[in-house]
């Protein structure tokens, strides 16, 4: 359980907001929306614990995450909006590092498989640099196939993805919310996860 | 007394406090300066090696521990700053840089004008005079990296790392300048080291020394207030301020 | 999974990406050769002169092409997004930003040294005295790597950083530069190399425990 | 007394432009940086000063 209190966030001069706070249960996702510059990017990044927010308390399972350390790290899988890719590795040496990162050791052949699942057969020896956008997002998500994590924070997640990519990414948050874990997400177009609780945050700008 | 420490350490509390005290600290200041100077120029006698041009250390002396130690001091804030989250401990440390530099200038300038009647040089190549040049750099280091950073928050911060960097390293730069110098026998020069430093002429350079040190705390204090206008301008108490309203 | 493979995983990155792109290393080393080659041309061929410069005409370049390849140390990783990942994996940043130490002195430290002995002898030094300048190069530049990693990491996506890297790091090098340059010049006179080898390599020690944890502290503040 | 007459005060034994060379630039910079911190004051209120009458002027 994720539990958020009295949230706000300054950048620069600008108050971006104040007293925020939520509750965000097991199996239930956060739906997150705002105009441009309204700070759901900072919002996200005070959650992961990259900023110290400027007032307020972040709990995880009642914890605070500035004490739990790796702990809430190992708990939690970002994709921020850039993609976390090398462009000089190919797609499935940037999978298999990304998650030597996290402390998780991938074989060739699952990484392979990983990346068919997002619809990059064939291309998984490439060098991301000649992947388009949308398939350079894809090799991005191709994270959550082999995230432990039970909390998943996703910044825009739907951006440069074509409709066979949105339904398999919905899919996925499916699964992954009926396994019992969370999630928060930005995105500008409607977003349907079936059988799922969900939870609008607008941040007024 | 907790309490009122953590009052005065809010800019709020501190601002006015600072406008006080800056009168009290450049009064000082003036005392100790004309009673240094008229100790250094008047009761002080005559050096038998270095004649009159040894009056210069009244001087290169106090600006040369000026240098020195509001570089501790800087750090010391902006680890407090770092370390505690207060704002004006940071404050304090870029306050302080300026005119620690400013006296690390004046120490090499007078350093240098000491040099050229003794060692017939404007520049030796001393371990001294080359610490206080390193010094100069990392002050000039620590206010460029600050001005360089748009956020207040991460300037006082990754001034902070710097300024600890600093610390660590201003003792291991001054023994290896000075295991260099050895090394190369090359000129070591010494303004405090006269034959007869007679009691008078010690007694001026203290004068001269705590002169220096007045001026450099109301100097910072009256920095520190016009960063703390520059930063704070959306808070409440700096738009109620008298000067403000006026 | 323990911390040596994750950490080796980091080297590992670096160093694919650095043999894939292999312009930027050579571009280092090129600055090396040159920068030390111009000084005879300035200076005269006279190889008394030549061979009394020379261990600091190699030290001061080493530091300079160190400095150079500093920008590059976290600028990719920013840029890309790989840095909030690093910052957000469950292992100590520390040792991240170790591997990613070792690999830039894998990458521009080593190939200096390796290089250096090549150009002593432009500078007439004897077979000895390129012994104690590798020797000396070879505890000197990870310390470079060490220090400059704390000044990539505070110019971090600031205004300027570059120029402002070496305005942060360069005085800190000043030991490194008297203690390298003088084992050499040590070993010239006579005098024996072993006293400076021995306080570079002390040096060395103490950067590697506390560099890494000063560099991690301005990492996390810059992607604050 | 050191000094017999003003022109030796200032001669300093032969040794005047080092020594007045280095009290008068100690002294202009110890006058100069308190003017240049009076001016970043007065520049800091006058900037809040200008927002201030702006906000009220927009209500």
């Amino acid at each position: 359980m994720l539990t958020a209190t009295h949230l706000a966030c300054v950048r620069g001069d600008r108050r971006l907001f104040a007293g925020l706070g939520f509750t965000l249960e097991a199996g239930a996702w956060i739906y997150l929306t705002g105009e441009n510059g309204s700070g759901k990017t900072s919002l996200l990044r005070i959650l992961v614990g990259l900023s110290p927010p400027e007032a307020g308390e972040i709990l995880w399972q009642g914890t605070p995450i500035t004490s739990l350390g790796d702990d809430y790290r190992k708990a939690v899988t970002y994709l921020g909006h850039h993609n976390a890719l090398k462009e000089e590795l190919t797609a499935s040496e940037n999978l298999c590092m990304g998650a030597a990162l996290a402390g998780i050791v991938l074989e060739k052949s699952e990484a392979t498989k990983m990346l068919a699942e997002v619809g990059l057969a064939g291309r998984e020896e490439l060098p991301v640099r000649f992947l388009s956008q949308g398939q350079k997002r894809r090799v991005a998500l191709a994270r959550l196939l082999w995230s432990k994590s039970p909390l998943w924070v996703l910044d825009e997640p739907f951006v440069a993805l074509d409709a066979a990519a949105v339904l398999w990414l919905a899919e996925t948050l499916a699964e992954h919310l009926a396994a019992g874990g969370m999630a928060i997400l930005t995105s500008h177009q409607e977003v349907a996860i079936a059988g799922s609780t969900m939870q609008t945050l607008r941040l007024a700008a | 007394m907790r309490m009122l420490t953590w009052k005065y350490a809010s800019p709020q509390y501190f601002y006015p406090l600072a406008g006080k005290m800056i009168p009290w600290f450049a009064a000082l200041a003036v005392l100790f300066g004309v009673s240094g100077l008229w100790l250094g120029f008047f009761v002080a006698p005559t050096d038998a090696q270095q004649g009159e041009g040894y009056r210069i250390i009244f001087i290169h002396v106090g600006a040369s521990w000026m240098s020195m130690f509001i570089y501790l001091v800087m750090a010391f804030w902006a680890s407090i700053g770092l370390s505690f989250n207060t704002r004006l401990s940071s404050m304090m440390a870029s306050a302080l840089a300026p005119t620690g530099a400013m006296f690390a200038f004046l120490s090499l300038w007078t350093g240098a004008l000491w040099g050229k009647p003794m060692w017939g040089t404007w520049w030796v190549w001393d371990a001294r005079l080359t610490s206080e040049l390193i010094l100069l750099f990392l002050y000039l280091g620590f206010i460029a990296l600050q001005a360089a950073i748009d956020e207040p928050r991460r300037a006082d911060k990754a001034g902070a790392i710097l300024a600890l960097v600093g610390v660590v390293n201003v003792p291991i730069i001054y023994f290896s300048v000075k295991w260099w110098n050895t090394l190369h026998q090359g000129a070591s020069v010494s303004l405090t080291q006269a034959p007869s430093m007679a009691k008078t002429m010690l007694l001026g350079m203290l004068m001269m020394a705590l002169c220096f040190w007045m001026y450099s705390i109301a100097v910072a204090l009256a920095r520190v207030r016009a960063i703390m206008l520059e930063r704070e301008r959306n808070s409440e108490w700096v738009t109620q301020l008298k000067e403000v309203q006026s | 999974m323990n911390a040596f493979s994750v950490l080796s995983a980091v080297v590992q990155r670096d160093l694919l990406v650095a043999l894939r792109r292999k312009s930027e290393v050579l571009t280092t080393l090129f600055f090396f050769v040159i920068v030390v080659s111009l000084f005879p041309l300035g200076i005269g061929p006279e190889m008394d002169l030549l061979r009394k410069i020379a261990p600091g005409v190699l030290w001061v370049a080493a530091l300079l092409a160190t400095m150079l390849s500093l920008n590059r140390l976290f600028a990719a990783d920013h840029a890309d997004g790989t840095l909030e990942q690093m910052a957000l994996a469950p292992v100590p940043l520390g040792l991240l930003v170790t591997g990613k130490v070792v690999a830039h002195w894998l990458v521009s430290g080593l190939p200096l040294v390796l290089i250096a002995p090549l150009l002593g002898l432009q500078f007439d030094l004897a077979p000895r005295a390129l012994t104690v300048l590798m020797i000396s190069l070879l505890l000197g530049t990870p310390l470079l790597s060490l220090i400059g990693a704390i000044g990539a990491a505070l110019t971090l996506g600031v205004r300027g950083g570059g120029v402002l890297v070496s305005l942060l790091t360069l005085p800190l090098y000043i030991p490194a530069l008297i203690f390298g340059a003088g084992a050499v010049e040590a070993d010239i006179s006579g005098l024996g190399a072993a006293g400076h080898l021995s306080l570079l390599a002390a040096l060395l020690a103490l950067a590697a425990f506390f560099a890494p944890w000063a560099t991690t502290a301005a990492l996390r503040i810059a992607l604050e | 007394m050191n000094w017999n007459s003003p022109a030796e005060f200032f001669a300093m034994g032969g040794y005047g432009f080092y020594v007045w060379g280095s009290f008068g630039v100690t002294t202009l910079a110890l006058l100069i940086e308190p003017l240049l911190i009076g001016k970043r004051q007065s520049e800091a209120v006058k900037s809040l000063q200008r927002e201030l009458s702006a906000k009220e002027r927009s209500q």
